[in-house]
C-alpha cells in the first residue's frame, strides 16, 4: 500500500514550488481537493462518487500562514514515518508533534492546543497529496468486519516477500479480522463460493453463524458493526472484486442506515472522496429490511420519534440527500432512492432483528428469509 | 323593602389624590424622596424655561432623625432655584391645590402637565409630618422675597397659606420649597436619587445643577449649554387625534364663526383643498360650511366628522415637539463620568399615533466601571419630556425598543432579546405634547407598535455610528494580530520547505525576504484600512467641532494619538437598505473564519 | 430677561380624568366594554345591596354598525336592575360628576369607592358617541319612570341633564342606563365579557343575571342564595394605620370634646388603658387628657401621635368586611359549569397592613374542559370586593399568592413557581374597606407580604380540602389497576411455570386459585383504603349539607354510587403542622415505587 | 461453556417452587443476587470482586406479578434456546418476544414496549439463576481484543470434538479476535512468552505491532478498546491462568482508566459480580501512564476540566471508590489508589499516548519506555 502513490515525490514537488514563488516574492499557493457534496460526482458506470473539479485553494496570506507552516511541520513528521516504515494513528501523530515542540522552543507558535487542530491538519495534508490517510502511514483503529467462511482463504504476501495462508474454515469460532488497509491480500476460494452477506449488527451476524449460517451455505459473512471502517469498505472490496460474487447488505430500515451505513459501503462518502476507489463496494446489494417486507413477514415497525434529535436530524438529512446527493438522484440507485422516499412519507422504521419476530420458535427463520429473498430477487 | 339611599355628596380631586397617594409616586418611602425632588426640579426647570432662563437648580437631603412611622426617617428636602418666582397669590395654588397649573392640556412638552404632583408632595408631607411646604419666591418685581406656608386643605381642592412674612434673598428672583417628609433613601441603583440627578443633567445640558446629600460634600454639575431650550408652542389640533365628541366640544370654542373658517382655523392640516373634497364626497354641503357653527346640528357636526376621519389630510405638524439636539447630547454625555467615545442621535419629529414625537438617543462607552463591566447588563436610561423614568421599566416602549435592537451587529454582546452587555450606558429621550404614560405616577411610557419602531430606528441609527469605533478597534487588534503571526510562522514554514526540499541557505535566506515583502505587503493594506477609518472618525470628529464649538474631554489625548480618537457624531442617516449596508457585521465574519 | 409668567388655570377632576381615560378603564377598545359594563353592574349591585334587595340585572350589547374610528364598533350596551332607583336629582350626579358618590372614603366593603368609574363611562359615551347616558329611573316614592340623558360638564365637573320626560316603567324600582360608544367585543379568554359575567355570578351568589350579546340568545343564571349580604358598617380609624396629618385633621370632626374622649370615641382600639399608658409613659399629661380638643397645640398633637404609635393596640375590627361564605360560594361555584368537585374556604377576617381583609377561595375541578385540559394552566379568577379582576395579573397579589403555593403537596401538575395545570377554577376573593389598588383602573391588588401570606393560607387550606378528593381518585385507579394486573398476569405466570415443569392441569387449576386468594387479598386492602376514603367524604358531605342546606347537583348519581361521591366543605382548619400532616404526599411516593 | 451449570435444573426447581408455593395460596418470591456495589466483597487472595449475602427479593404482589411473569416468559424462551442451541442478541431476544405476543394475544399484557425492559428481564433471571449472560445463550457484540503474538497457539475444542489450532505467527498481518465466551480453547507457546501486554487503544496497539513489538518480543500483545468486553476480560484471565506469563495493562493516567478500565480487567465489576471469577484476571499489573512517569519522562499531561460533565462525574466517582469499593479499600491494591488519590488530589491526566512525545523522532521510543519499565518493575 504505501507504494501505491509516490507521496515523498509529490510533498517534494509541492514544497519546491512553494519556495520558489517564494524565492520571487510570489505568493504561493496550496491546493487541495474539495472534499464535499457539492463536489462528489457519481458516474452510474463506475459506480462510487468521485471528486470533481473543485479545489480549495488556499493562498498564503496573513490568515493562512498559521496553517501553511503548520501544513508543512506535519508534512515532514508524515515523511519521516514513512522513510522508516513507522505508522501512527493520528493522536499519536498529535503527541509527536507535542514532543517537537517540547524540543525545539521555536516551533512553540505551531503548538496545537487540542487534537482537533492536528486532525484538521492531517486531513488538508491528505486532501492536497490526494492519498489515503494510510498512504501516510496513519491509521484509525480497526473495527468491526468480522469475517466468516468455510470456503474462503486469505492469502497476505508480507514485506519480506514471504505469504501468510489464512483458511476461514480453519479458526474454530474465531473469525477473520480485515485491517485498515486494503493489504496485499489474494482471495482465493476453496469451494465455489455463492455470495457475500454483510450484516449491519455484529450481534446478528455472529447469531448467523452459531446458528450454522455458513456451515449451510457456500458464503462469506461478515457483520459491519455500524458505519463500516475503511477496514469493512476495503475488504468488501476485495471480496468483490476479486471473488466475483455478490454481495448483499442486510440491514436496518431507516434514514441513517440507507445513508451513513449502505450508502458509504456502496458508493463511498463524500468526506473521502479521494479513497472512494479502493473503499467501496458498487455491486453491493441492499438484501433487506426493504418496505415490502413489513407487510410481507408481518415485521413489528416503529414510528420515527420526530422529536428526537438524531432521528429527526436522519430524516432531514435524507431529504437533502434526495436533492442533492448525486448517488440517490442517479437512476440506477432508484430502488434506494425510493426506500428514502418511503421512510420520509411514512415516517416509519424497522430494525433487521424484527425478522427474528416471524417465527419466534424457528430460531432459522431469519437465516430462511434471507435465502428466500436471495433467490427472489428480494432486494434492490 | 327598600332601605334608605344613603346621599350622595362631591369629594374634591385632592380628597381622590390624597387617598391615592400611591398612584402617584408615593407607593413607598424611598420612592416619596424621589417623587420629592422629581417634582420640584421639573417646576423649576419648567419655569426657568418658560421664562428663558438658564437653569441653575440646587438640591438638599437632609436626615432630621427617625420617623413615627416604622421604617421611614424623617427627612427634609430643599430645592431652590433661579427661576423667574412665583407671584406670592399663586404660591398656594401651585403647591396647594390639585389641577392648577398653567399647563393643563395645553399639548406642550413641559415637564409637568396636570398640576398633580408638586400639591401631592404637599399633601404627603401634611400627612406625614402635619405641616406643608415652606416656599420662599421672588419675583424681579418683588424687593423681598415672601417666605409663608403652603398646605392643601384637602376637603375643598384649595391651598392655604399659612405664617407669610417677608424676607431678605438675596438673588433677583427664585423660587426655594423645603419637605418635611417620613421617608427613606436611596442613593444608588435604577430606582436611586443619583440616577436620578445624572439623568436630568444628561438630558438638559443647559442645568447647572448643585447637590448636597446627608452629610457629603455639594457636588456641582455645570451646565454645558449656553442655551436654554425654546419651548415650542402648541399647535392646532389633528382631525385624526380627535374622538366625535371632543370635535364637536371644539365647536364651541370658536362662537360665530362660519363652519368653513372654524374647521380651517381651529384645526391643523385642514385646507381649502380638504373643504372641497369633503363637498365632492357628500360629507358636507356649500350652505354648511357657510351656516354658523352655532347653527350646525349634531347631524352636520357627525357627517363632517366623518369625512374628515376619511380624507387623507397631512399628518400633524412636528414643530411643537422640542429637541435637545445632537450638540447639547454630545457635550451633556461627557458629563456622566469617564466616557471612553460614544454616538448620539437625534431624529427628526415625526407623527405616531398621530401624535407629534422626537427621539433621542445618546450611548456612551464608560471606562469607569471596573472589572466584570463587560459581561453586566448595560444601563438604559429613560426619559419622558427631559424627566427621568426610573421604574416598571419592563413593560415601557423604551425597553421594549432597546431590547428588540439586534446589538450584536454593532460589535455588543447580546443575549437574546435583552439590552446588550457592557460597559456602555444607552439614554433613550421621547418628548412630545402627548406622552402616554401607563398610569398617574408617570413611570412608563405605554408602547405602541408605532412608538416603538420609531425608538428603535433611533437606537439602531446610534449602534450604528458606534459600531465605528468598535470596528475601528478591532482594526487595531487586527493588525496586531497581522504582524504577530508573520514574525512567528514564516521562518517556520520556509526552513520546513527548506528541509524536505534539502535546499541550500542561500535559497532559504531569499525566500525569507520574498515572504516578508509579501505578507508586509499585507499587513501595510492592514495599516491602510486602520488610516481609512481613523480618517472617518477624524472627519466625524471635526464635525462635531462644528456644530458643539467642543471637542470631548481628551482632545489632548486624540491629537497626540489619532489612533485612539474618542468621539463622534453625524447627520441623521437615510434608513434605507440599513441593514444590508452595514459593513461591521461582514468585517467580523472575515475575522471569524481567520486565523484557524 | 424673565418672560410673562403663564396664568395659573385651574382644571376640574373631569379633565383631569377625560384626559386620562386609559388610567382608568379605557386603554384599548375591548376593554371599553368591559369597563362599561363592570361600571354600571357594580352600581346595580351596590344599590341593591344597600336597598337590602335582592339583586336582578341584566345587561344587553348590541352591535349598532362601524364606529368612526378604525378598529372600533358602534356598540350599545343597557344595563338594568331592580334596585331602588335614583331619585333624579342624584341622577346627573351619578352619571355626570367626577368624585360624587355615597360611599368615597367611608371605608366600606362597596364595589364602586370612589365615584369616578360611571362617570368616565359617561365621559367616553360622549367623547367617542357624542351623547351622554340614557338612564331610566324609578324609586319607589315615583309614580312613573324618568327618562334623561345624563352628560359631563367637562369643563365644570358637574352633571347636565338632558331630553327629561316621564314614562311607564312595568317595575316597582330600578335603574336602567344605556350607552352608545365606540368599543370593540372581546368575548373569550381571561379579559373577556364571559370571564367578567361568570366571575360576577360565582362571587355573587344572590344575583340573577340574565344577558343578551349579540346575536346570541338570552341567557338566565339564577340566583343560588336567597339571602342579600349585609353590608358592615364602617368601624372608626385605628391609630396605627394613620399618618400624623390625618391624626391631627381628624381632631377636627370633634368638636369641642376633650382630647381623652376624643382618642375613645374616634378611634377603635383605644381604650382607659390605652390613656393610662399614654400617661405612664409621658405621652401625655392627665391635663392634656381632659383639655378641649380645639386647645391642644401641634405638639401636643406629635406627643400623643407618637404615644399611639408605640403602644399595643388591639388589632382593628374585623367587623366591617364582609364574607360571602363557604355556603354561598359552595352553591354559586356549582354555576361555573360541570363541576367534577371542588372545595371552599372562607378564612376568618384578619388583619393586613393594619387593615381588615378576608380572604376566601373556591377551587374547582371541570368535567367539561376537552382534551389536553390536563396540560393547560389552571383557570385563576380574581376578585376585589367581588368585582372580578381580568388584567395585569402578573403582579396582582392573589397571582403572587398562587404561584407560591406547591400545589404538587395535594396532586396537582405545577411547573416551578407557576399556576397549576389542569382543568380547575381556583377563585380568589379579597373583601376589605381599603383595597389597595396598584392603579386608578383597579386591575391589580397591590402585593404586601401581609396579604400574600394570608392569601397563600386560604389557598393551601384549598388545596388540602381538594386533595382528598384527588386522593380518593387515585386509590379508585389503583384498586382498578390492581384488579387489571392481576385478570392480566396471572394465568401466564401460572401457565409458564406449568410448562416449564410439565405440571399436569389440575396443578394449573389449583395455582390459578391459590394466585387469585393471594392477590385478591391484596386487592382487598386496597378496597378498605377507599373505603375510608370514601367515609371521610362522606363525613364532610355531611357537613355541607348541614352548612349549606343543599346537596351538590349530582346528588342522585351520588347516592347510587358512593364511589364517585362529589364534594365537601370543612370548618377552617388549623394551620399548626400543616405541611408535616399532609398525607396525600405520602402516599404519591408509595404509588410511583410501586409498579416498576 | 453451556454445560458449566445446569440452567435447565435450576429454572424447573424455581418454577416447582412457585407452582407449590401457589397452589397452597402461599405467597412465592424469587431471590436473587443482589449486584451492586454495596454487596461486593474482596479477597484479596481471591482478586477479585466477589458476591456478599444480600439478595433482593421479589415477593408475588399486585405490583410484582408482571415482573414475575415477564421473567417466566423469557426464561422459557431462553431454555428453548438452550435445548436447541440457538444463541441470541438481546435485542434478538426482543424481537422474539414481540414475535410470541403477535402470534398469541393472550400474552398481550407481557408485551414489551422497549428494549430495555427486556434487557431488564433478561438481566433479572441471570441475577436469579446466578449464571452469565452467556449461559442462557445470550451474547453482546464482540468487542476489542484484537491478539497478535508470534508464539502463541490457539487449540479450541469444536462441539463435534474436531479440534481447531490457530497458529497466530500464521495469520499475516490479521490478529486474532477471542470470541465473547471463554471458549473451549487451550492455548500453548511455540516459544516460551516473557509476558502479555494488554493496551488501552487499540490504535496504539495496532502501532506497535506494526513496528515489531511482537517480533522483536517473545509476548503476546492485545489491544482492550477501552471499558473491556467479556472477551478481552475472559481472553485475558484464560491466558493470565494457561500461560502463567505476567501481565500489563498499559493505559491513560485518568480516573476514568483507573476505575472503569483496569479495574475492570484485574477484579472485574459490580455488575457482574457474578461472573467475575471467570471474567477477570487478578494479576494484571498496572504499567503505566504512573504519576511518576510525567516527571521521569517529561510528558505532557493535562488539567482536569471540571465543568466538563464526564471528566467531573469520574473525579466525584473516584472519591465514592476509595470511601466504598472494597477493591480500592484493599491494602493489596494501594498502588492503584494511591494513584487515584493523586488524581484527585492534583487534578491532571495524562494519555497513554503521550510516551510518543517523549523522542518524536524515534519511533521505537514508546515500545523502549515499556520495555524499560518492566525491566525495573516500574508498575503497581
Amino acid at each position: 500500500m504505501s507504494g501505491r502513490i509516490d507521496i515523498k515525490g509529490i510533498s517534494v514537488e509541492m514544497c519546491e514550488r512553494l519556495l520558489r514563488d517564494l524565492e520571487r516574492a510570489k505568493r504561493p499557493t496550496l491546493e487541495a481537493t474539495k472534499c464535499t457534496l457539492d463536489n462528489a460526482e457519481y458516474n452510474p458506470k463506475v459506480g462510487y462518487l468521485t471528486p470533481g473539479n473543485k479545489k480549495v485553494i488556499t493562498e498564503l496570506n496573513v490568515s493562512s500562514v498559521q496553517k501553511m507552516s503548520r501544513a508543512i511541520f506535519i508534512l515532514e513528521l508524515l515523511l519521516r514515518n514513512l522513510e522508516v516504515g513507522a505508522t501512527n494513528t493520528k493522536r499519536e501523530i498529535y503527541y509527536i508533534s507535542k514532543g517537537e515542540v517540547k524540543h525545539n522552543p521555536a516551533l512553540k507558535p505551531l503548538d496545537f492546543t487540542d487534537q482537533n487542530e492536528s486532525d484538521e491538519i492531517i486531513d488538508f495534508i491528505c486532501e492536497m497529496l490526494e492519498c489515503y490517510r494510510e498512504d501516510v502511514n496513519c491509521f484509525a483503529n480497526d473495527r468491526g468486519g468480522q469475517t466468516y467462511s468455510q470456503q474462503l482463504v486469505v492469502v497476505e504476501t508480507m514485506p519480506d516477500g514471504s505469504k501468510a495462508t489464512i483458511d476461514l474454515s480453519k479458526l474454530g469460532t474465531a473469525p477473520f479480522q480485515p485491517k485498515n488497509r486494503p493489504q496485499d491480500l489474494k482471495l482465493k476460494a476453496r469451494k465455489k463460493i455463492d455470495f457475500c452477506l454483510i450484516v449491519e449488527s455484529e450481534g446478528t451476524a455472529n447469531t448467523l453463524v452459531n446458528s450454522g449460517f455458513t456451515r449451510r451455505h457456500p458464503c462469506i459473512l461478515l457483520g459491519a458493526q455500524g458505519v463500516p471502517s475503511n477496514a469493512v469498505r476495503g475488504w468488501t472490496k476485495l471480496i468483490q472484486d476479486q471473488l466475483d460474487i455478490p454481495c448483499y447488505f442486510f440491514g436496518d430500515l431507516d434514514a441513517y442506515t440507507m445513508q451513513n451505513i449502505f450508502r458509504t459501503l456502496k458508493a463511498g462518502s463524500a468526506g473521502s472522496l479521494i479513497r472512494n476507489s479502493d473503499f467501496s463496494a458498487p455491486e453491493v446489494r441492499f438484501l433487506g429490511v426493504l418496505p415490502e417486507d413489513i407487510k410481507r413477514y408481518d415485521l413489528p415497525d416503529y414510528a420515527v420519534r420526530e422529536n428526537d434529535v438524531s432521528e429527526s436530524r436522519a430524516l432531514k438529512k435524507a431529504r437533502d440527500a434526495l436533492d442533492n446527493d448525486p448517488f440517490f438522484k442517479d437512476k440506477k440507485n432508484k430502488g434506494v432512492s425510493d426506500i428514502l422516499n418511503w421512510l420520509l412519507k411514512n415516517k416509519r422504521r424497522c430494525e433487521q432483528q424484527a425478522y427474528f419476530s416471524v417465527n419466534p420458535r424457528d430460531p432459522l427463520m431469519p437465516e430462511k428469509i434471507i435465502m428466500e429473498k436471495i433467490k427472489n430477487k428480494n432486494f434492490v | 323593602m327598600a332601605k334608605a339611599i344613603a346621599a350622595i355628596t362631591s369629594a374634591s380631586s385632592a380628597e381622590y389624590f390624597s387617598k391615592n397617594l400611591q398612584q402617584v409616586g408615593f407607593s413607598s418611602y424611598t420612592k416619596a424622596i424621589l417623587t420629592t425632588i422629581k417634582e420640584a426640579v421639573d417646576n423649576a426647570l419648567d419655569a426657568c424655561e418658560e421664562a428663558g432662563i438658564l437653569p441653575e437648580v440646587s438640591v438638599v437631603v437632609e436626615r432630621l432623625g427617625e420617623a413615627h412611622a416604622k421604617g421611614a426617617d424623617r427627612i427634609r428636602i430643599c430645592v431652590e432655584d433661579n427661576g423667574p418666582g412665583l407671584p406670592i397669590d399663586d404660591v398656594v395654588k401651585v403647591f396647594g391645590e390639585y389641577l392648577a397649573s398653567s399647563k393643563f392640556g395645553r399639548g406642550r412638552c413641559t415637564r409637568g402637565q396636570q398640576g398633580i404632583g408638586i400639591s401631592a408632595v404637599t399633601t404627603w408631607a401634611q400627612l406625614t409630618n402635619a405641616r406643608g411646604v415652606t416656599v420662599i419666591t421672588k419675583t424681579d418685581k418683588m424687593r423681598q422675597a415672601v417666605k409663608c406656608i403652603a398646605e392643601v386643605d384637602i376637603k375643598h381642592n384649595k391651598g392655604v397659606m399659612k405664617d407669610k412674612e417677608t424676607i431678605d434673598w438675596d438673588r433677583p428672583h427664585g423660587l426655594s420649597c423645603e419637605f418635611i417628609i417620613d421617608a427613606r433613601l436611596q442613593l444608588q441603583g435604577e430606582g436611586g436619587l443619583l440616577a436620578y440627578l445624572n439623568g436630568s443633567t444628561l438630558v438638559n445640558p443647559h442645568l447647572t445643577l448643585k447637590y448636597k446629600i446627608l452629610d457629603q460634600d455639594w457636588v456641582e454639575v455645570p451646565r454645558v449649554s449656553e442655551e436654554a431650550p425654546e419651548i415650542p408652542d402648541a399647535t392646532e389640533p389633528h382631525p385624526h387625534t380627535m374622538k366625535l365628541g371632543e370635535f364637536i366640544a371644539h365647536s364651541h370654542l370658536f362662537g360665530r364663526v362660519k363652519v368653513g373658517a372654524w374647521l380651517k382655523k381651529g384645526f391643523s392640516r385642514v385646507s381649502d383643498g380638504t373643504l372641497t373634497e369633503l363637498i365632492r364626497e357628500k360629507f358636507a354641503s356649500k350652505g354648511l360650511l357657510e351656516k354658523s357653527v352655532d347653527a350646525a346640528t349634531e347631524e352636520d357636526f357627525k357627517k363632517v366628522f366623518s369625512g374628515l376621519q376619511k380624507a387623507k389630510l397631512m399628518a400633524p405638524s412636528t414643530k411643537s415637539v422640542l429637541s435637545i439636539g445632537e450638540a447639547g447630547l454630545a457635550k451633556s454625555v461627557q458629563r456622566l463620568g469617564n466616557v471612553d467615545f460614544f454616538s448620539v442621535v437625534s431624529r427628526k419629529p415625526t407623527i405616531c399615533d398621530f401624535k407629534p414625537v422626537l427621539v433621542e438617543v445618546a450611548i456612551a462607552r464608560m471606562t469607569d466601571r471596573g472589572a466584570g463591566a463587560e459581561e453586566q447588563t448595560a444601563t438604559l436610561l429613560r426619559f419622558a419630556n427631559r424627566v427621568p423614568l426610573q421604574f416598571d421599566k419592563s413593560a415601557c416602549a423604551m425597553t421594549k425598543a432597546a431590547e428588540s435592537v439586534n446589538w450584536r451587529t454593532y460589535g455588543l454582546n447580546q443575549p437574546k432579546d435583552s439590552l446588550p452587555l457592557g460597559p456602555y450606558i444607552i439614554a433613550v429621550s421621547t418628548v412630545s405634547p402627548f406622552i402616554k404614560f401607563k398610569n398617574a405616577s408617570k413611570e412608563t411610557v405605554d408602547a405602541s407598535d408605532e412608538l416603538v419602531e420609531e425608538l428603535r430606528r433611533a437606537l439602531i441609527q446610534a449602534g450604528q455610528k458606534l459600531s465605528k469605533h468598535i470596528r475601528r478597534e478591532e482594526k487595531e487588534a487586527d493588525l496586531e494580530e497581522k504582524r504577530r503571526h508573520i514574525e512567528q510562522f514564516g521562518p517556520i514554514l520556509v526552513d520546513g520547505c527548506c528541509r524536505i526540499v534539502k535546499a541550500k541557505k542561500e535559497r532559504r535566506q531569499k525566500a525569507l525576504e520574498g515572504l516578508a515583502k509579501l505578507l508586509g505587503r499585507e499587513a501595510h493594506l492592514a495599516e491602510k484600512e486602520l488610516k481609512e477609518a481613523e480618517v472617518h472618525a477624524e472627519a466625524a470628529l471635526q464635525e462635531l467641532q462644528e456644530v458643539t464649538g467642543i471637542l470631548p474631554s481628551s482632545e489632548s489625548e486624540l491629537a497626540a494619538k489619532p489612533a485612539f480618537a474618542k468621539a463622534t457624531a453625524g447627520k441623521q442617516l437615510s434608513l434605507e437598505g440599513m441593514e444590508e449596508k452595514d459593513e461591521s457585521k461582514k468585517f467580523k465574519k472575515e475575522a471569524k473564519s481567520k486565523g484557524k
